[in-house]
């Protein structure tokens, strides 16, 4: 059993990378928001992409997911959790937009049904 | 011998059991199993092979249950008794591969099925369908004809082989519109529409009931649904139009008071705007086109 | 002034009609009953000592399966009144219910029997031997068990102080919105189902948390993951299940809670609500939610047939696969509950297909227990018994379920009597038939007598015949079209006949479960000829048989170091002499009433919510909050048990085993 | 402890303690992840009332989202100092980390009560309902915390570096740093993306 030394909770360098890390991502989404430098859907992915990457520096840098006794499992089991958030919230939104068929006009409603499904009308 | 006798008494008795129940359900109408509707007999068939693929699994499990339990019990002392016998790959691999075949045909028919018997799918006809607008209020069905200018509760009539384009909302509770005889349900929900399209083969009065608990009344809320060849129709149509009654906004908020097992009745002339005005009242006015500001306190 | 200091609460809340006083009236005088019975015994002392502040996980675990029996019970009492309204209200009789009270007896009826006997029976059975298979000597977090279980009984007492002030949702054990929100239904019955579940339900959170990192972090030297006993590893995938899946349901209740207290429009028709995503939210915890409880009931099958038919689990390493496989999939295919919902075909084709796939690990399952059955010697005791009447009526079960995971099929069969057949399949022949098999296999270990056999077979087939008898009627009524929760019905319908013998069948479980207890007050009175002297009653396989029975207070005095699958068959089997153990001092942890304390206050919480006493609420939550500090920083939690005292039980119970 | 448990015990107990409280961490994960989902569908429910563009201000946003930053930041060097047995060190940051979280709180609830005054409460629409609970939701979390921080600063004065007060600092830490990383996906999918014209 190793004790409690110092790497498993990180060392304060590690501590100020992820820190300054964590501002910069934030700082450049905030500035591609308010500056309207991209727009539409490549926006969102632009600040998908910045969240989860500050997820996953704090995740490293801040919570040492890597690190210490319980490193394999806790991992493991993130993972786990982020797959089954993925599923079940990607699943309702999936499902929710669907039920969205019911908020159109009757006439939309078949348009759209052709357009989606891929019924010859 | 005596276990044997035992085990025959078992199998004579729950035949006996079987026959009688069978006897005794001769007058019944199985509504899901004798449909009239072009729908509701493809669902038949479907539900009809899905069994059948199914017991190809559910009789030999069944079978293999009482043969190993009886062949292998322990006072049978010819059977083998192997202990620590506790794998075989080709044993495992069968049964690995025969459910995901079965499965893997299920899912072939699930994909058809599914596509083509979608509520929300026009039935493909030569004759001109008839739209039908259905609320689901506290505990009883209106039937707003937009093109006939009648309306009816818990009665709803069309003609026969003419497909029914049936647009359906809720006013209260969230129900499911359901006519066993004619086809699937679908759910009503307040503040949007669903559809359901169906179409009957030949005349007939049909049980129509909600298949959703909406509250105390709930097992009052069923109705009549009757198809008729297009004269006498036509006819119903024409005596409903002379009904004293008009379903004004007045007249419907009297309608709406909770009440159930409510008797049929007609209308005639409505205010053909009700049925879209009672999807906006709980729209807002957000993502709809028409602002009706009036309407969203 | 005097009013409004108690919220919405008025003296009418008390008053019922016949048949709801009746109820009321047992409730009231079953525990005037048990007080007067422990100041007439004395028993106040021993009560706390012995079994309130228990830090025992095998202590905890009897009292979860007591409240689960009590609940069976009153859960049976409801079916009878449903089964007797269904039975008579035809035509122009109106039976012996209102609409109203028919309605919140179904709602009382599910919500009782999922929360309160299904996972009572499963955290009861899972606390008495899961730590003695992985050959542990506790829980993982001790105190959190004893708070999870009292948090369970404060969700109970909650749903049945609804027979004596207020009333009970009359929305269905799931209560959909907009029914179920606070413009259709005003009453307190909503909000008495949302809190209890609410508080149950953070205890079985706690109890998924405790129980995997028991079986991650606590197993015996030397016993890796694929040598565990199959019953640990579907456990662990029934608490991965639980700890992925009811931050779902809390989510779901909190949310309806607030749109009836505070007037949020989560699930209101209007301003822009969605009730959709209630249904969606729930289901995405509400499967789960089904495997939760199924899952161990097919590792306690696993360990029943390796034992009874004397061999090695057939296809341990596909057993787990399978199992693993469940645990996932589970949370792939909540929508096949709303496929009437009209959500599109391409959607619902998807969760229909992966329902069917469900059935392949199932299926597997099945096919490795007959194989564990092939060339064995079945000794047919009740557990065994308990695992045939699973398979035959498992197996039609999960054919209606394949049946109706196909969508167009399902538009037919959704909401009727063949769905609440198929549930029921599931639950009745899949889960219950599964823990009383496991309660009758392990009861030796608990309290060190077998249960009488010959009573045990005639529950057995008293429920499997009552169960036939109830429940292949409402198939055939959905297949005529029969809704669901119908409370009246025409007389033209023809039915009445057939919801009779549905009656009949429910009186005949009544008749099994009257067994069940007759075999437990006839098993006491011969305990002593049915004493389990040797800890190995059925020539078992694992761990747990290789203590004494009843199972010491510290499980094991010697941790044992595991080689092998069987643990304990091997050990049995391998003549290598075995070294006297040498005891060391044993550290468990001391009793202590906090756990009672918290759900007191959550309780309190519960009921000053519902009924809007904003003050008390305030007081149970400081309530909670400071009994939660007082324990943090309380350092004295554990005590010693000397090794001279463990060396003195052990001879103790080596001495009974010779005789 | 009242007797001696030999220090591999100690050690043991501590990580199965941590790697318990790191799975209670990931069911909240899961329970905000609800809460995201309802927010997500309920975005366009605004029942004609204000969406996100006209209510976020978002240069107020940004400072809260700057101070719980640098408040994780800080609760992590309380815990570098703690292991260093530095307990003058190990309170100053656990302050600074408190006065931050404090400040965060008070902004939020003055963004609140802003919009309760215009008339923009919880009741107002399902978009509102929803924006309050989800945000409501991690500022309970966050005071909790701070409750939380309270008493284990109390303990550090009165017990000093034990290891139960070195496992709960532990404990803390991975709580305040999971808040700040639930903090930046609502401040990417609520605010930023709330402001867009999607």
């Amino acid at each position: 059993m190793n004790h409690p030394t110092g790497n498993d909770h990180g060392t304060t360098s590690s501590y100020v990378i992820g820190f300054v890390i964590s501002i910069g991502l934030t700082l450049n989404s905030y500035y591609l928001v308010v500056n309207k430098v991209l727009a539409g859907n490549t926006l969102l992915l632009a600040l998908g992409g910045l969240a989860a990457v500050q997820l996953f520096v704090q995740l490293y840098f801040f919570l040492h997911l890597g690190k210490g006794p319980n490193a394999r499992l806790n991992k493991l089991l993130f993972s786990l959790m982020f797959i089954i958030v993925v599923i079940v919230v990607g699943g309702s939104l999936w499902i929710m937009k669907h039920l969205n068929y019911h908020n159109m006009t009757p006439a939309q409603t078949s348009h759209s049904i052709i357009r989606d499904e891929g019924y010859q009308k | 011998m005596k276990k044997n006798y035992k085990i025959l008494g078992i199998i004579v008795v729950s035949m006996g059991v079987v026959l009688v129940a069978g006897f005794l359900l001769r007058h019944n109408t199985f509504a899901v199993l004798q449909p009239r509707g072009v729908i509701a007999e493809k669902q038949r068939t479907l539900i009809i092979t899905a069994t059948l693929l199914m017991l190809l699994v559910v009789v030999p499990v069944l079978a293999m249950t009482a043969g190993i339990a009886y062949k292998y019990r322990a006072t049978n002392k010819k059977a083998r008794y192997t202990p620590n016998w506790d794998h075989n790959l080709t044993a495992e691999t069968i049964w690995w591969t025969i459910p995901f075949v079965l499965v893997a045909v299920l899912g072939v028919i699930t994909w058809n099925s599914s596509h083509e018997l979608d509520p929300f799918k026009p039935i493909a006809s030569t004759t001109k369908p008839i739209t039908i607008q259905v609320v689901a209020m506290q505990w009883k069905w209106l039937f707003i004809y937009p093109d006939q200018n009648i309306a009816t509760v818990n009665y709803v009539q069309f003609p026969k082989n003419t497909p029914v384009n049936f647009q359906i909302t809720s006013d209260a509770a969230m129900n499911s519109f359901w006519i066993p005889q004619l086809g699937g349900q679908i759910y009503a929900m307040a503040g949007m529409t669903t559809q359901l399209h169906l179409m009957a083969n030949d005349v007939g009065k049909f049980r129509g009931a909600s298949a959703n608990l909406s509250g105390a009344g709930f097992a009052g809320m069923k109705f009549i649904a009757e198809s008729s060849n297009s004269s006498d129709f036509k006819e119903w149509v024409n005596g409903v139009k002379r009904s004293p009654e008009r379903l004004t906004m007045a007249n419907y908020a009297q309608l709406a008071r909770a009440s159930s097992n409510v008797a049929p009745k007609t209308y005639a002339w409505e205010d053909s705007a009700l049925y879209d005005n009672l999807i906006m009242k709980y729209m807002g006015t957000d993502n709809s086109a028409m602002h009706m500001a009036g309407m969203t306190e | 002034m005097f009013a409004d200091l108690l919220g919405r609460l008025h003296l009418s809340d008390f008053q019922h009609d016949m048949i709801a006083t009746g109820g009321q009236l047992s409730i009231v005088f079953g525990i005037l009953g048990i007080v007067g019975l422990l100041f007439y015994l004395k028993r106040w002392k021993w009560l706390w000592r012995e079994w309130l502040t228990s830090q025992d996980p095998k202590k905890i675990g009897v009292m979860y399966i007591i409240v689960a029996f009590v609940m069976l019970i009153r859960g049976l009492g409801d079916t009878m009144l449903l089964r007797t309204q269904q039975a008579t209200s035809v035509g122009n009789s109106h039976g012996i219910l209102t609409s109203d009270h028919f309605q919140q007896i179904f709602s009382a009826h599910g919500t009782l029997m999922i929360f309160f006997v299904a996972m009572g029976l499963m955290f009861g059975l899972i606390n008495l031997i899961l730590p003695l298979q992985i050959g542990a000597r506790d829980v993982a977090f001790p105190f959190l068990n004893s708070v999870s279980f009292w948090l369970f009984a404060a969700g109970m007492g909650l749903v049945n102080l609804s027979l004596i002030v207020g009333e009970f949702s009359a929305a269905g054990w799931l209560a959909y919105p907009p029914l179920s929100g606070i413009a259709l239904s005003p009453g307190v019955g909503v909000d008495y189902w949302i809190w209890s579940l609410q508080i149950a339900g953070v205890g079985s959170l706690l109890s998924g948390v405790n129980f995997l990192v028991t079986i991650l972090k606590m197993r015996a030297p030397g016993m890796t993951l694929m040598k565990m006993p199959i019953f640990v590893w579907s456990v662990l995938g029934s608490m991965t299940l639980i700890v992925f899946a009811f931050p779902f349901l809390t989510g779901a209740l909190a949310l309806l809670g607030l749109d009836r207290t505070i007037g949020t429009h989560f699930f209101t028709s209007d301003l822009g609500g969605n009730p959709m995503m209630y249904v969606n939210l729930i289901w995405a915890w509400g499967h789960p939610e089904v495997y939760v409880l199924v899952l161990p009931a097919f590792g306690i099958y696993s360990e029943v047939v390796a034992t009874f038919a004397r061999k090695r689990l057939f296809g341990y390493t596909s057993m787990v696969y399978a199992l693993a496989s469940i645990t996932v999939l589970a949370f792939l295919v909540w929508l096949h509950h709303f496929f009437t919902m009209g959500a599109g075909a391409n959607v619902n084709t998807f969760f229909g297909i992966m329902t069917a796939v469900i059935a392949i690990p199932t299926g597997v399952k099945v096919f490795n227990w007959l194989f564990t059955m092939y060339r064995g010697q079945i000794h047919f005791k009740t557990p065994m018994m308990w695992f045939l009447a699973f398979v035959v009526t498992f197996t039609i079960g999960g054919a209606a379920g394949v049946l109706m995971s196909i969508p167009a099929a399902d538009f037919q069969l959704h909401n009727t009597l063949f769905l609440v057949a198929h549930f029921h399949t599931m639950i009745v022949g899949g889960v219950l038939f599964g823990y009383f098999a496991g309660f009758s296999y392990w009861f030796p270990k608990i309290f060190g007598f077998r249960l009488n056999e010959r009573l045990g077979r005639y529950a057995l087939y008293s429920w499997l015949v009552g169960f036939v008898l109830a429940f292949v009627p409402l198939y055939i009524l959905g297949i005529m079209g029969a809704t669901r929760r119908l409370d009246h019905y025409d007389a033209s319908l023809g039915w009445q006949w057939l919801f009779i013998i549905a009656a009949i069948g429910a009186l005949t479980i009544l008749l099994g479960v009257g067994f069940q207890v007759a075999q437990l007050v006839v098993s006491i009175i011969t305990r002593y000829d049915n004493r389990d002297l040797t800890g190995d009653p059925w020539d078992g396989r694992t761990l747990e048989w290789s203590i004494s029975s009843p199972a010491p207070v510290y499980n094991f005095a010697v941790i044992p170091t595991v080689t092998d699958r069987d643990a304990f068959w091997e050990s049995k089997q391998s003549e290598a002499v075995k070294l006297p153990p040498v005891y060391t001092d044993i550290v468990l942890p001391k009793n202590t009433g906090m756990g009672v304390i918290i759900a007191g206050f959550a309780f309190l919480f519960g009921f000053a919510i519902i009924w809007h006493i904003w003050w008390l609420m305030v007081i149970a939550l400081f309530g909670i909050i400071g009994s939660m500090i007082v324990r943090a920083s309380d350092d004295d939690t554990e005590e010693v048990i000397t090794a001279d005292e463990v060396a003195r039980i052990e001879i103790a119970a080596a001495q009974r085993s010779v005789l | 402890m009242s007797h001696k448990l030999s220090a591999e015990q100690v050690q043991f107990d501590t990580d199965k303690t941590i790697f318990g409280f790191w799975v209670y961490i990931l069911t909240d994960c899961v329970l905000f992840a609800s809460l995201f989902a309802t927010y997500a569908v309920l975005r366009n429910g605004t029942a004609g009332g204000p969406s996100g563009a006209e209510l976020f201000n978002m240069p107020y946003v940004l400072v809260e989202t700057l101070l719980l930053l640098t408040s994780s930041f800080t609760s992590g060097m309380a815990l570098l100092a703690a292991t260093k047995r530095n307990k003058s060190a190990t309170l100053m940051w656990l302050g600074i980390t408190f006065a931050l979280g404090t400040i965060f709180v008070g902004m939020e609830l003055h963004e609140f009560s802003n919009l309760v005054q215009d008339g923009n409460s919880w009741r107002r629409s399902g978009f509102l309902s929803a924006f309050f609970t989800l945000v409501g939701a991690h500022g309970l979390h966050i005071t909790a915390g701070l409750l939380w921080l309270v008493a284990l600063v109390q303990q550090v004065v009165q017990k000093g570096f034990t290891s139960g007060t070195l496992k709960r600092l532990q404990l803390f830490s991975l709580f305040w740093h999971f808040l700040d990383i639930v903090w930046i996906f609502i401040f990417t999918i609520v605010y930023l993306i709330g402001v867009v014209k999607v």
